[in-house]
């Protein structure tokens, strides 16, 4: 059961990839579809090793990542 | 659940115009979580500049102005002292502060105007497409600067920090970086430590942000936040420079 | 009130502060040194705030902020000052900044003299920044004019949001005369599109700028403004007229020149010769309205400038061909001659 | 009534202060006035000239071409003053520092040692006063009481103690004119 | 010399290294971005030298230094900027420096946005400096005449010594076209005014300054500064005529919007419709007399631009009220829509 | 009979317009001595002020500019890249430098512009009658500053010598007086230091020379220059603060 | 000859490069030529378009209002530009992108899988070159020799490696086109 | 006799006082006559007293005053 809980505001993200560059569990990657704006959007890969740092939702700069856990 | 993370609700709903990780994005978010946990988003404003960040009056939810390329101190401190009880910030980038703008900002701190000057340095004028700006490294290559900065032709590039932290009235100045997590921590904190400085009516504040330009340095987001680490820190040193708080 | 004394300059600033004015930028210049010299003194005993800032750009974005900010708020300079002030204009007018931007005017161009010239009026009333706009420009001939143009400038500049001129020279700040500086008045005025930090209390937030990136939305704001100036070009024409009914010989002049040509009236008048005045003290809007009254069989339109001609562009533009425009000036901070003037009048009237 | 006067000499012989007295007594007596500094270069030091008008109509301009009077107080003031005196009219000199003599014979000329009687009169900085009693005296465009009333209001508080010194140099003038005359 | 393509921005900057500039300083703006790049580049391979200003007030005093010490000096900038260099402007005319200042303008007020406009004709033509003077102002309307025009501006600009702009907007400086740059010459201008640092072998030192405090001196400079401005408006007046003088309708649009009339011509003609076309080159000093072409019962001359209506006051002033002056204009960067214009057109050869 | 001291050829004849005792004049010979001892003075260049000094064009005998008030260091700029051979100064004062021209200033160090600036710091805005510099001390009394200068509305005053010296591009800077024989020397030498900085193309100089105003400070030359020396001198340490010859 | 054609898309898609290749192309071929691009706001990022014009005649406005021809490549370009095809025009659509069908009648539609074809030709971001040779053949407004030719010139030295991949997809453009008429 | 010569301008001397305040010597006074622009210039009462150490023209603001010396 995953502790905690990502949510991406999909459509404003960029895929800029800084959230990915900095999760220390490394289960941030883009997705392979773009969004309306024409960018891959950042997705979990596998919530369960989330352990709601918060990092990835810090380092967003548009702030596309709200963490919330347990 | 517990939100470990959330938007500030000191930004507004609108997308940043920003180029993808540019890291205006992250300073943004930094002075808005400020003003909320300071408790004076309610009686901010603050002024834009011209640059990348001239649209950010659609992005910070306070009142804002956005002034004339390089005037923000001064029409910051037409604010102020038209509202001495609001919380006064501008917000700037290196063209706009260390090039148009340098009188402006150095008698906002010679005054000791009661204001707090978010400046980001990105090394480059990022809006108008890579011009070299007073904070381009020697060496680093610019539309201007074709074959990159020459210390002969135009000198090397002039540490603002380090210079209004000789005048009298600034009482808070520190360099910070926003490059990786524990930088981003590190800058919060003295974003909030230049807030504190004008709500405890001390004098002017300023806290420089090493920040990235992607799109104009030519590099990935990621490797620009390299980039900085090796070449922006190690001329332009983080640390405070100034705390007479 | 009982009337004073007074210096131009100090009357300016008295009437701000009884108008109301809360605050005022500046920096120095000659011949305006007495008017913010008087503020330096006297605002802050109002209650009100004199900053000096470190230069005529800084100072026209002080009032940017402090005018978005909904304060009632003043600035004054002199030529060259207020030629520095050229960006800060087209962008209060962009963002609908209310304020009196007051102009003592020197021998020019560059740094010229400090001597009274009025060769500024292309920049005051076309605007010499970028950008579609013009503004109210202001001109009084005497201090209690000073007074009473000042006083209205800043409710003008509230009614319509934008920056209102106040053009006098070095003369009309230097002379002492009579005036009457009514009470200070506490202006409240409703403001609300300010930026005053008032954002959770008003729901939305305020945003001052002058930036509009898409072309529809610029094109909309430039008919806003112009809707607004034709509006004041309806409605805020001043001008006073001295015999132009049956003159053969129309002046026009503004400022200390129309006073010169006061005196070349009562030299014509006891000569017995027909001369008339059209004063403008509106200089934009411009009074294009008073040469109807001027007849058919006129001789002669003279413009008076105390400047190598730039006034008479507006006569000539009223004139439109109607009557022969002439123009007489002096510039450098030298002074009319009434007798000169007089002198050409009667040579056009001569057949010369 | 139309009374057009000028005062010119040296900055710091208190010219300016003459026209302002002359403006202030035409003021006090309900006539129209005006008084308008010749202000030179933004520069210390010069000559300085001012003009006043006294008058029961409005007044056109402010600036003199022509005047009904001149008080002069150094030699160039003298020079450059004495052709712009219409014909009739009256020039005021200050004979204690000005040793040439007026040339025109069209008009009234008074030579008042201004400075040596105002150190008389125990003032060495009164000459200006001196001569504005002379001028007021010799052409009665005001009361001589409404000056002595406007150095009263002028000087007060620590200054006040110059009231007696500066009524006696604008006496001493109105005397110096009767001998004149 | 073969044509090439080339952006006007680029061939702008091309031209003036070919007419032997050898000093460029600016502030980056856009849209004249390309221009400033391109001096950047090529300006020192050809042996110049390039910098970049602190801001625009301090390019128009380097400017004024190089001019002054006898350089082939040039700066550019767009509206804004162009605000900010009324001082130096000013100044540069009266201490007599030849220079040339281009002007890639953008929408206004204020900041407006970068697309193109023609807005800024008051402040080019009028001059939003103090004091008395106009300065020649050139507005190119393709790439080639960006070339042509710049070479003339630096020729103009050093035999009357004083600033001349050149005008064009957004389109024209960012639009692409076949143009021929000439080869580089070295100019070896005599210039014995210069304060170039040889007052031991000349024998007296030069002064360059923009003050003159007595009212005489600065009144015959003045007069010297018409005298010269005379000279300029008889002798450097340039326009083009397209089928002006049996025009029902004439047109007068200058740079980028002639070339929307060109079309609405094309249009006209093929409708059957005489329809002609003044185009402005000199914007100062204004070509009003090729007004005179136009024949007696032309329905009305009309001034296409975009901006508000600012040129359009030149015109009223060519034409003196002897045929109805009409204005189209669009504002904020949008352009000319040559169907609407057309249209207008129409109209009032219909009576409408 | 052997000269001890005559004017200097550097000067010209014309009489200056400073006011009786007024140091401007002092400054002005040391340049003009200066140039004439480093054998520059037939390749030299002024450019002065709108202040006070802004007759200095009819004072010094070499070709002279008078630039806009402020912007003294970017026509040095000008001058300077039109002709790298000569030698280039600036003579400006406290309003000029230190309040509207501070970009200029600063830019021109930080460029290390190739000139030589000479400050004049009379805490005071001479030529326009005594309104507040930035360099005004608190509780000095000006015309803007009816009461004296208060820190509270607008700060302690600035101190440029210190400022420019953080900027890299700038390689001499020092702070002199003229009060006296022995510190008229003293300001002689660092002024020849300043020009050799220039003559050895090391980068940007500035001598800040404390000078009296006896007009609108109210006091006769010599209480004046004690003035300086019990007031100005105490906030305005004495003393070099770069040297990179 | 006239032929006014505008080309539109993301940034980033080489849309403007399209156009300067028309118009080299018109001018190596001795044509009267114009480019006028269309910027929008002083940021990254955003749509991006520019209009050619090919002609005989001299040019009037280098600002097209409608256009003979429009190539688009992306969804909002399409929806844009549509309307601005005069009748009888042509509209090339980059349909790897765009998803949805123009709705004209009176008009001559071209559907490129442009992306896709750029893709197989080896060249991922090749598809603006498909869309150029596509229009190029279908309206014969220039020679494909010309094009090849431009592209020779235009990546040399280090970069004309790129050359080949470039010719490429001109071709496969070409060819797509003779495949759909 | 005197080693030193002074030699003054003197038309020019604005009669400030910094030449007197200075010498060493003390042998400079103002005049009691003005020159013709109004001031008092100043002058050597004892010549012979002169050292020429030329701290006077050294401190003259309008470099009014030439110093000699044998
Ligand atoms: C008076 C004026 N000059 C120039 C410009 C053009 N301009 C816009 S933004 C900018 C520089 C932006 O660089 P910077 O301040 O570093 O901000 P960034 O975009 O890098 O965040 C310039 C020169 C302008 N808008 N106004
Ligand atoms: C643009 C502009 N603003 C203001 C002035 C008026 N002004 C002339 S000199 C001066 C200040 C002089 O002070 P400072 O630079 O300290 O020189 P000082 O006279 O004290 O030697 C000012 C404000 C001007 N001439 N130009
Ligand atoms: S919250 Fe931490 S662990 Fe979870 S995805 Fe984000 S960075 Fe990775
Ligand atoms: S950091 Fe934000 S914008 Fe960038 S990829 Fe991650 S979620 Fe998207
Ligand atoms: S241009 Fe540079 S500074 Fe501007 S938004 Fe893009 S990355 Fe950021
Ligand atoms: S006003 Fe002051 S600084 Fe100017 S000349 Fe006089 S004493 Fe010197
Ligand atoms: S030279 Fe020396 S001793 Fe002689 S008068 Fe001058 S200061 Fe005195
Ligand atoms: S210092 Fe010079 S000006 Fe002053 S009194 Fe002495 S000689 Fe005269
Ligand atoms: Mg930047
Ligand atoms: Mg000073």
């Amino acid at each position: 059961m995953a502790k905690a809980k990502l949510t991406f505001d999909t459509e404003k993200c960029k895929g800029c990839e800084l959230c990915i560059q900095f999760c220390p569990k490394k289960i941030l990657v883009l997705d392979t579809e773009t969004n309306q704006k024409g960018y891959f959007p950042a997705k979990v890969t596998n919530i369960d090793e989330c352990i709601a740092c918060g990092t990835c939702a810090i380092m967003c700069p548009d702030s596309i990542i709200t963490v919330e856990k347990e | 659940m517990a939100v470990v993370y959330k938007k500030s609700e000191a930004l507004t709903d609108a997308p940043l115009t920003y180029c993808p990780g540019c890291t205006h994005g992250i300073i943004h978010k930094l002075v808005a979580e400020t003003l909320v946990e300071l408790g004076v988003f309610d009686r901010a404003i603050g002024v834009g500049p011209v640059g990348c960040s001239a649209l950010c009056d659609f992005f910070f939810a306070c009142d804002m102005f956005i002034a004339a390329h390089g005037r923000a101190p001064a029409v910051a401190t037409g604010v102020k002292r038209a509202h001495p009880d609001k919380i006064v910030f501008t917000y700037q980038g290196d063209g706009d502060l260390a090039s148009i703008g340098t009188a402006e900002v150095v008698h906002a701190a010679h005054r000791g105007e009661k204001i707090t000057t978010i400046f980001v340095n990105n090394a480059i004028y990022g809006m108008t497409g890579g011009q070299m700006a007073p904070t381009t490294l020697v060496g680093q290559k610019a539309t201007t600067a074709p074959e990159g900065r020459s210390e002969e032709h135009c000198g090397k590039p002039i540490r603002m920090a380090e210079m209004l932290a000789t005048i009298e009235g600034a009482k808070f100045v520190e360099r910070v970086t926003v490059n990786s997590p524990a930088n981003v921590r590190k800058a919060k904190a003295a974003i909030k430590k230049a807030f504190e400085c004008q709500i405890e009516g001390k004098g002017f504040a300023m806290v420089e942000v090493l920040s990235t330009c992607p799109t104009n340095w030519g590099y990935s987001p990621v490797e620009a936040l390299r980039w900085l680490d090796e070449n922006m820190v190690p001329y332009y040193p983080l640390g405070n420079y100034k705390n007479e708080l | 009130m009982a009337k004073k004394l007074m210096k131009g300059n100090e009357a300016i600033a008295a009437a701000a502060i009884s108008a109301g004015a809360t605050h005022f930028f500046g920096y120095p210049i000659t011949p305006q040194s007495e008017l913010i010299e008087y503020m330096a003194r006297e605002l802050p005993k109002a209650g009100g705030c004199f900053l000096q800032a470190e230069s005529e750009v800084a100072a026209s974005y002080m009032v940017y902020g402090a005018g978005g900010a909904g304060a009632r708020v003043i600035t004054s300079t002199s030529s060259p000052g207020l030629a520095l002030k050229q960006e800060g204009l087209t962008y209060m007018i962009s963002a609908g900044i209310p304020c009196v931007v007051v102009n003592i005017s020197r021998g020019g161009p560059g740094l010229g003299n400090i001597l009274p010239a009025q060769s500024d009026y292309f920049m005051c009333t076309r605007g010499g920044g970028n950008g579609d706009y013009y503004h109210p420009c202001f001109a009084p001939a005497s201090v209690q004019e000073c007074v009473d143009l000042v006083r209205h400038a800043f409710d003008v500049a509230d009614k319509y949001r934008m920056p209102v001129l106040v053009l006098g020279d070095g003369m009309t700040g230097q002379m002492m005369e009579p005036c009457e500086i009514p009470p200070r008045q506490e202006v409240k005025a409703d403001k609300p599109w300010a930026a005053d930090g008032n954002h959770v209390a008003r729901g939305e937030h305020n945003r001052i700028n002058a930036m509009d990136l898409q072309a529809d939305v610029l094109e909309a704001k430039n008919e806003d403004i112009q809707r607004r100036l034709k509006e004041i070009a309806e409605t805020e024409v001043m001008y006073e007229t001295v015999d132009v009914e049956d003159a053969d010989i129309v002046f026009v002049a503004y400022g200390t020149s129309s006073r010169a040509v006061k005196n070349v009236l009562s030299k014509a008048k006891a000569e017995g010769l027909k001369m008339g005045l059209i004063r403008p003290i509106s200089l934009w809007p411009f009074p294009t309205e008073a040469f109807d009254k001027i007849k058919k069989d006129c001789k002669a339109v003279i413009a008076v400038e105390q400047s190598c001609g730039q006034m008479v562009e507006d006569v000539r533009l009223a004139v439109l061909g109607r009557w022969p425009v002439e123009f007489y000036g002096r510039s450098g901070g030298n002074p009319i001659i009434p007798d000169d003037v007089l002198k050409m009048a009667k040579d056009i009237l001569g057949g010369k | 009534m139309l009374e057009q006067v000028i005062v010119a000499g040296f900055g710091g012989q208190g010219v300016l202060r003459i026209g302002q007295m002359i403006t202030y007594a035409g003021f006090a007596e309900g006539k129209e006035v005006t008084w308008a500094p010749s202000y030179g270069p933004e520069m210390r030091g010069g000559t300085a000239n001012c003009s006043c008008v006294i008058s029961d109509e409005p007044i056109g301009t402010p600036v003199l071409m022509e005047a009904n009077s001149i008080i002069v107080m150094n030699l160039p003031s003298l020079h450059k003053f004495e052709p712009v005196v219409i014909e009739g009219g009256k020039l005021f000199i200050n004979s204690s520092i000005i040793k040439e003599k007026a040339t025109r014979t069209d008009i009234s000329v008074f030579y008042i040692e201004a400075s040596d009687i105002a150190a008389e009169a125990g003032n060495a900085l009164g000459a200006n006063m001196v001569m504005l009693g002379a001028y007021v005296a010799a052409t009665g465009i005001v009361q001589l009481e409404t000056l002595y009333d406007l150095v009263k209001q002028t000087f007060t508080g620590s200054k006040a103690k110059f009231v007696d010194s500066n009524i006696e140099c604008i006496k001493a003038g109105a005397e110096a004119i009767k001998a004149l005359v």
